[in-house]
């Protein structure tokens, strides 16, 4: 680490704040870059503009041109440059401005960037953090709210890192800027403003593969798994369950890769009823990977066959349909019941 | 004056006092039914769109010298107002477009206009695609595909030109310059002269135009589509015009446009500048601006309330993902029906 | 369908022949573009070498260089281009010289042609069938032998159609190019000259989603589910088990999408233990679809917990390291005898 | 002679004789090189690898133009076998690459030498990386990526080399124009009027030297190397040669080559060539071809003998795809050692 002459390094913050998670990501940019001046923040209207959502708002401002720069239009070089600015001692923190377009720099991420280490047999490692905000419930245009995770989850060598709270959002995206390996850090759109909480203002690491209980009893009866903004309607499924008297526990995965399967195991083992929530479509979404590590796992410990709720297997589609056609808590609660009411 | 039907499909080889009529009357519809889109979004009754202001001389003038029977246009987002020329499916299906609609992507036979491109530049190995197969199956006519100055930066633009070069496929591929990509100012952009020098890369014929010149753009379309459909092969086209407005209804330029720049810019209104030209010509009065106005604001009236009656199943999206259902896709489609008795 | 003059169309031929499954692909690209001059075939090196595994030899010299094409190095616009070659009536079948490189045309298989028809309501549909080789077992530099079908399984609108068979490759390859919707046909390369078999010499038409039974008896009591090459792995642990008198079934799904979920289940339900096997990494992997389908479908009837066999969760490695990593006939009997083992 | 510790790692400012005894040397070895690991694939003792033939005077030239302690060089799969004067690493790490050991991938500290690439073009946008975080960390020196022709009608060479114009990226990009794309011909690759051409696209320098002229490649290669260091930003060069033998161990040339063409560039063959000059210029003597034939025959058998004896952990796929391996991957290794006893 290097030191840095910034002010904000010198006074470290304390207490915490209630922020949201757009908040709390442009907050933990700030705090990165003055912590380690090796820290390069780039792509698409990053820089003037502060984003399209305003996630690097500030930083060009506070941290110059030189470490916050505003790309030509084009994802492919923006993965692509992450690897030389790596290999030159630097740590990347590229955006692609929404995760539809990281389909143009699939070759670099999937093929280059997860292998950089593994080519090299550790000559040069890939501390690279993507951010890319994905997912839908906002209206946006085509591309621009698939969830796509699972597509990279079957790629050796990326770290997959899905926030649902403001304060992991700051943990984690801590974290995966240190990290020595590649993260892809996936940004819920309808999280960026709706969800809130508070936030340490200091250091703040949260580890990956460590799942979060947002919600647990003694005798939950079913455990609802998720991750990103699935995890906030997952916990309103919960809350108007309890209402009838129905225990449901609710696990945030917070990272695909690594899973953290202890945590996984020893909730299915307590609850032995399982619901897992994704909003990507169903066919291969990541939901099959839990589905699996539970057979894995804890297969003798389920009173009932898992249970998905899951976008349907057709692409995201337009502003008139998409109510219908992404999970929503009362498709959580009818998955619910039906684990219960089966066998 | 009805601005479509009163010319044959046939491009003119010169230009009349009527044909200018015409170009006007086009810059002045597409600029209304542009504003009233983004109007709609305000009122939270459409969806995030992009305005076309600036880009009205370009459309007046790109369409004019193309065949709706025989060409193609291949838009990226901001040109579907201003191809009435091409029928009146295409405004009538962006504005379902608009209002979030699945219809709003499907321009019907036989109107030769795509649907909006979101993922910018992938539309021009389409239009190459498209070229490709015409001329393989022997049809007459070309295809022309617009992108932003911003999306050339993309590999697709450069691998599709490539291939076009190769093939000699008649397409024409205009760059539309307005000086942004969203916050990003061609200075950061690329370091190119120009953008129709990058047709070097190509060895294509590539040509720069005054976008604010509906005669001057006609003029280059129909040289580059006299080649095209004269088996000389593609051409690259860059029409230098000016964002006028944000970059769509979620932007707010004043955080990184220059004033004066945009100022600027405005002085050099391609309708104003037009108008005043076709006026001094004593071609164009008050009154016809009043008629122009008033015959874009009813079509657009009427297509705003026949976009926002028509109906929609629930359930649409299961349609045209495939010619058929799979199975799966049946059952999940049961169990949709299924959750929507239970809300009920 | 359009009339055509050649010759070998006029005389009908019948029988069937002993082909490897690259000659197999080779004689049905032959009979459909014979059968209909629509279809069109381009990509890397297909004309005048006939690809560099041959599998497009000799049409260039029979249909003329219009049909089929050596295109420059890029394969964007490789598979862009058959969108626009699609809406002009064509019929394209396009391939990427090995799956490896589709990533740099990802933008356009999972963005563009699988969403042609949906984005348009059905103006236009996508008549493409995109050929790519893939697969361990021959020492071909990264890249080369990477098992992807687990990163498009999850993409809504494409099918993806993986042969076992010489007569399997003819007679899905045939259903492909005449579908009218996109489909990624795979091609094992360790399959191209070792599977071998009678193939009819007239029509054969395969339909997607009805998986092959491979080996069967009324007592089998574990089946192995496989497509492409460990089709012919699990064909061999099923007699080196068979030796033992441990009976197995061996399925062949075939096509991944559309999925064969009744087969499966009925298989599922008869056997009651099941192994899955497949060359692509683990961790999210089709196995795991295969496994969550299982959960969704025939849970009650499993006796054990389902057995995945998979590569490694690590980018297919170099060519002394590569028997080590790729699933072989030991590791699958060892599954299967873990599986009988289990409770 | 050993053709690398004689030169001090600046490179010259113009060639002496010793210089041009040298540019031959590499010219003979690394074809020695290159025939020897093709004949370990003939005898199943190598993988699939590339033949250098025709490259020989590029790769010299270029070498010499660099500074090896400072400048790094990104390659795609054929001119591993002439980097000798970045240390002996890059020569031993290839073979051991060509013998699919691991460790090929792996050219250690501090070569400044990037393992083959093998997923083309994409090795641009990486060149342009390092070379923009260089001119970040304000360090000396610069980056120069080599490509082949058919690899320029990737989208990653044309994003890179647009986004390197706006960076002003100390970076050379060296477009190997060997005629051929395995069966493809630059006819059929692009119809620009030469890849130098292409530099417009970006508004940078691009020019064509011949690559059969060791010298000529070595001063266009230090006049975009001077640029690069001044600041004044990323260089094109196209380097003309042919390709003279097969595209690799597994190609068959003579379905698409034609023989007359193949015959004409032999009789350019560029060792023969610059040979002759050397001769008549009464600096080079048949001993001295015998001595770099020696040379290079004694490295290469040290390497392969290195090579062959180097061992491998039969598990050593885990290692570097994480710095750790996550729990996973634990209980996969696990499973597979146990298997390992059962196959045992
Ligand atoms: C592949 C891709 N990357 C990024 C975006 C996000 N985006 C939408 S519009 C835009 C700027 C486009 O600029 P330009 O091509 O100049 O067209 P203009 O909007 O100026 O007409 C960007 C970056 C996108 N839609 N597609
Ligand atoms: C992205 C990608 N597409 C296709 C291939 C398969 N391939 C390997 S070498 C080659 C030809 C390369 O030609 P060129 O760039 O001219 O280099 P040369 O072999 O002539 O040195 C092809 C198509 C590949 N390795 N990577
Ligand atoms: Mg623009
Ligand atoms: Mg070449």
């Amino acid at each position: 680490m290097t030191a840095t002459t910034t002010q904000d390094h010198a006074a470290a913050p304390v207490g915490s704040r209630v922020m949201t998670m757009l908040e709390a990501i442009n907050h933990t940019l700030h705090q990165e870059m003055a912590r380690d001046d090796r820290v390069i923040v780039f792509g698409e209207d990053v820089g003037a503009n502060g984003g399209v959502f305003r996630a690097t708002e500030g930083l060009q401002q506070e941290f110059g041109v030189d470490r916050v720069v505003d790309t030509p239009l084009a994802e492919a070089v923006i993965a692509g440059t992450a690897v030389g600015l790596a290999a030159a001692g630097l740590i990347p923190v590229p955006e692609i401005q929404f995760l539809g377009f990281s389909y143009q720099a699939f070759h670099q991420i999937a093929g280059q960037i997860s292998r950089l280490r593994y080519r090299t047999r550790g000559r040069f490692g890939a501390p690279i953090t993507i951010r890319a905000p994905f997912g839908g419930g906002v209206r946006t245009p085509e591309l621009h709210s698939d969830s796509l995770e699972a597509q990279y989850a079957n790629i050796p060598g990326l770290k997959i890192v899905m926030p649902a709270s403001a304060a992991d959002a700051k943990g984690l995206l801590a974290t995966a800027i240190r990290d020595p390996d590649p993260v892809l850090f996936l940004e819920p759109l309808r999280g960026y403003r709706m969800i809130k909480g508070e936030v340490p203002l200091g250091e703040h690491l949260v580890p990956f593969g460590k799942a979060r209980t947002v919600t647990s009893t003694d005798h939950d009866t079913v455990v609802i798994i998720a991750w990103s903004f699935m995890v906030e309607l997952a916990r309103r499924a919960a809350e108007q369950l309890a209402e009838e008297g129905i225990r449901v526990r609710v696990l945030d995965l917070r990272t695909l890769v690594p899973l953290d399967t202890e945590t996984i195991k020893a909730a299915v083992e307590e609850c032995g009823r399982v619901v897992v929530v994704q909003e990507a479509p169903e066919t291969n979404g990541f939901a099959s990977e839990v589905i699996a590590t539970i057979n894995d796992e804890a297969f003798y410990s389920l009173e009932a066959p898992v249970n998905r709720v899951s976008g349907y297997d057709a692409p995201y589609p337009v502003g008139k349909l998409e109510d219908n056609y992404v999970p929503d808590v009362q498709r959580i609660v009818r998955a619910v019941r039906q684990t219960i009411g089966a066998a | 004056m009805n601005s479509v039907l009163d010319l044959p499909s046939e491009p003119p080889s010169e230009l009349s006092d009527e044909h200018r009529r015409w170009l006007l009357t086009q810059m002045i519809s597409s600029r209304i039914f542009s504003q009233r889109v983004f109007n709609l979004q305000r009122q939270g009754r459409a969806g995030t769109n992009a305005p076309v202001d600036g880009s009205e001389a370009m459309l007046a003038g790109c369409s004019l010298a193309l065949d709706p029977t025989t060409d193609w246009v291949l838009p990226q987002y901001r040109e579907l107002v201003g191809l009435e020329r091409f029928g009146p499916d295409v405004l009538d299906r962006y504005v379902l477009y608009t209002l979030g609609h699945p219809d709003g992507g499907n321009i019907p036979e036989p109107t030769r206009v795509w649907p909006p491109q979101i993922s910018l530049a992938t539309q021009v190995p389409h239009a190459v695609g498209l070229a490709w197969g015409m001329k393989q199956r022997k049809e007459p006519g070309c295809v022309l595909v617009f992108l932003g100055d911003g999306s050339t930066s993309e590999g697709d633009f450069y691998e599709a030109c490539n291939f076009a070069g190769v093939l000699e496929a008649p397409v024409i591929v205009v760059i539309v310059n307005n000086g942004w990509a969203i916050s990003t100012p061609i200075s950061q952009q690329t370091r190119a002269k120009n953008f129709a020098e990058k047709s070097h890369a190509f060895g294509i014929p590539g040509t720069t135009v005054d976008g604010t010149d509906p005669v001057a753009v006609f003029e280059a379309t129909a040289d580059a589509r006299s080649r095209a459909i004269a088996g000389a092969g593609p051409s690259i086209i860059e029409v230098v015009t000016y964002r006028l407005g944000p970059h769509t209804t979620a932007d707010d330029p004043s955080r990184y446009v220059p004033t004066e720049e945009l100022a600027a810019a405005k002085e050099r209104d391609a309708i104003t500048v037009f108008r005043a030209e076709l006026t001094k010509r004593g071609i164009w009065t008050d009154e016809d601006d009043a008629t122009a106005a008033a015959t874009a604001d009813a079509r657009m009236e009427a297509a705003v309330q026949a976009g926002e009656a028509r109906p929609v199943e629930p359930d649409a999206f299961f349609d045209h993902v495939f010619a058929e259902l799979t199975p799966r896709m049946e059952r999940q489609r049961a169990q949709f029906w299924a959750n929507q008795e239970d809300a009920s």
